[in-house]
């Protein structure tokens, strides 16, 4: 039996390592045929601006690492609508890419499906 | 039925009003660590969702009193709520 | 029950490796299994040699070598995550031709797909981090 | 003249409300890191204090436009102004 | 001529190592003559609580190393009364023993008086 | 005009690190003095001889060596922050009996009064941590 897995991704990228250990770790889940959903809510909805360039400080985009999901298995992912509304920012203004974005106006009703739960 | 676990101050993160945020009718809340500051002072007059239980390690350690509307556990009571829940959901940053 | 625990943070810097550690032995002691321990992002330095707390501070390290050997625990370290911070297997630090190792005994470097394969066997996963 | 430097998201940190309650007369705000997302959004339109900059690569790294009212500064600018200015003091949890 | 340094101390005790790291930083600096000033805000007043028994999570009391700070020359600590209120603390519910403490309601004016400060 | 730096996160975990590195570059490129760079807390893992990032990753520990060969930089790594987190010297690893140092060229382990004196003789201190 498969496991129901939820990637609960909570930090913004490039001030810390979290957001992109976090989706090294659903990749490789995924690689391993353990695909898990994913969850951006708090600071984790600024993973997904578009027109990230962090090669003025030193790092790779994140935004690949995105954009390998679908590649994974990971078909979708669900975007927090309150997280959202707290930092000002429209589902459409997000980089969907090849990723689409599902707005969850009830992350607890979802949370409450998943077997486990990985915070990052 | 989740168990949230929350490891930080309510004062200076978001951990807990994100938790509370995604906190469903049948949740528990366990507060650890620095996330016991939520029994200070006012926060812990009127808690914003039931039931709540707190480390009692944790809040001895940081001179808390624990209110009547919080169970203390030990970490065999620990190992029991998240024996009894799932998924288990940590708040840590 | 069988519990996997994924621990995030280094000792001596957050409390979070500290109460992975008592987890992990109240859980055993309740009579649970404990499938894996994954160290993942700055909780690989769980699993260095090196560190030397103070006489009156906590060992964790000890700490987990003695629950490993009483419990046969699988201690496993992201090799990705140890990498970029400094935790070296003697076959790392050969490989990246690096002078030193410091993966303490007890402990082993594998992939991240050693935490999918816990998550999947595990009835609970319990996260230690911040 | 105290120059603050404010480090962390004001979504998820407390460090820029504190800092603001630190906020003297002909002091500076510096946003760097992911102190910058204070730019996003609702906090970009009246900035609370003046003046206010921001490390142009780090807003550019995450994707956020930098408001009139906001001044963009190179690496340069970031050591002019701690020249310019003392104390500096870090706002980074 | 020496200089006037002020450490910020923002963290609570225990969670993370940087209340403690902080407060040894000041007392090895005042043990080189450097005595510093101490500012108490944000979650940091909660070192100054009463009766910390940090023994059941196997660390050592950060109230041992408050009251060692007369013994290296540092009278008297400052407390953000702003952050006290947050927190629904009074200045009489704290730990003053061998430490003074006084109550801030201008911490910028406070800073600005400081050639250095040291944020922990 | 003289600055110092006060550096408390690790490379790889928090971006402090990497800015701490940019502006020490910057103010000696803009021709101001670096009096000490004083790694404390996490910071100590940037003096790690250890760490290998992926190839495609800023390498830190290089850039850190770069500047200090060419400006003969004071890089001190707190000897207490140190021991606990286990970044060591070989007389250190030899003094604590442990199997390996790791402490990278051009860095030195030293005691905490190394910070106080370098708020003392510098007319800035900047901090980088979180």
């Amino acid at each position: 039996m498969t496991k129901r897995i939820l990637a609960l991704c909570r930090q913004a990228p490039y001030g810390n390592a979290l957001a992109r250990e976090g989706l090294e770790a659903v990749l490789a889940a995924a690689a391993m045929d353990q695909v898990a959903d994913l969850l951006f809510c708090g600071d984790g909805v600024f993973q997904l601006l578009p027109e990230q360039s962090p090669a003025g400080i030193g790092q790779k985009s994140l935004q690949r690492n995105l954009q390998a999901l679908p590649l994974f298995g990971v078909e979708q992912a669900y975007v927090c609508t309150k997280s959202l509304a707290q930092r000002g920012l429209d589902l459409e203004a997000l980089s969907q890419g090849q990723l689409p974005l599902v707005p969850v106006d009830d992350s607890a009703a979802l949370i409450a499906t998943y077997d486990s739960v990985l915070s990052f | 039925m989740s168990l949230h676990i929350v490891s930080k101050s309510p004062f200076s993160s978001t951990a807990l009003s994100d938790c509370l945020d995604a906190f469903a009718e049948g949740d528990a809340l366990l507060l650890i660590e620095d996330g016991v500051y939520a029994l200070s002072g006012r926060m812990s007059e009127r808690p914003a969702v039931q039931p709540v239980y707190c480390l009692a390690a944790d809040a001895a350690a940081r001179g808390l009193q624990i209110p009547d509307s919080v169970t203390a556990v030990d970490d065999a009571g620990w190992v029991a709520l998240c024996a009894e829940h799932n998924p288990v959901v940590s708040w840590f940053k | 029950m069988k519990f996997s625990l994924a621990v995030y943070s280094a000792p001596h810097s957050s409390q979070a490796a500290a109460s992975a550690l008592r987890f992990a032995r109240a859980l055993l002691r309740e009579g649970h299994q404990l499938y894996r321990v994954f160290f993942y992002c700055d909780g690989v330095h769980n699993g260095s040699s090196l560190s030397a707390p103070p006489q009156d501070e906590t060992d964790l390290l000890a700490g987990w070598q003695a629950l490993q050997q009483q419990h046969q625990l699988d201690l496993v370290v992201c090799i990705a995550a140890a990498q970029r911070r400094g935790v070296l297997s003697d076959s790392e630090a050969s490989r990246l031709e690096k002078p030193a190792a410091n993966l303490a005994a007890g402990f082993e470097l594998a992939g991240l797909g050693q935490l999918a394969d816990a998550v999947a066997q595990s009835d609970r996963l319990v996260t230690f981090g911040g």
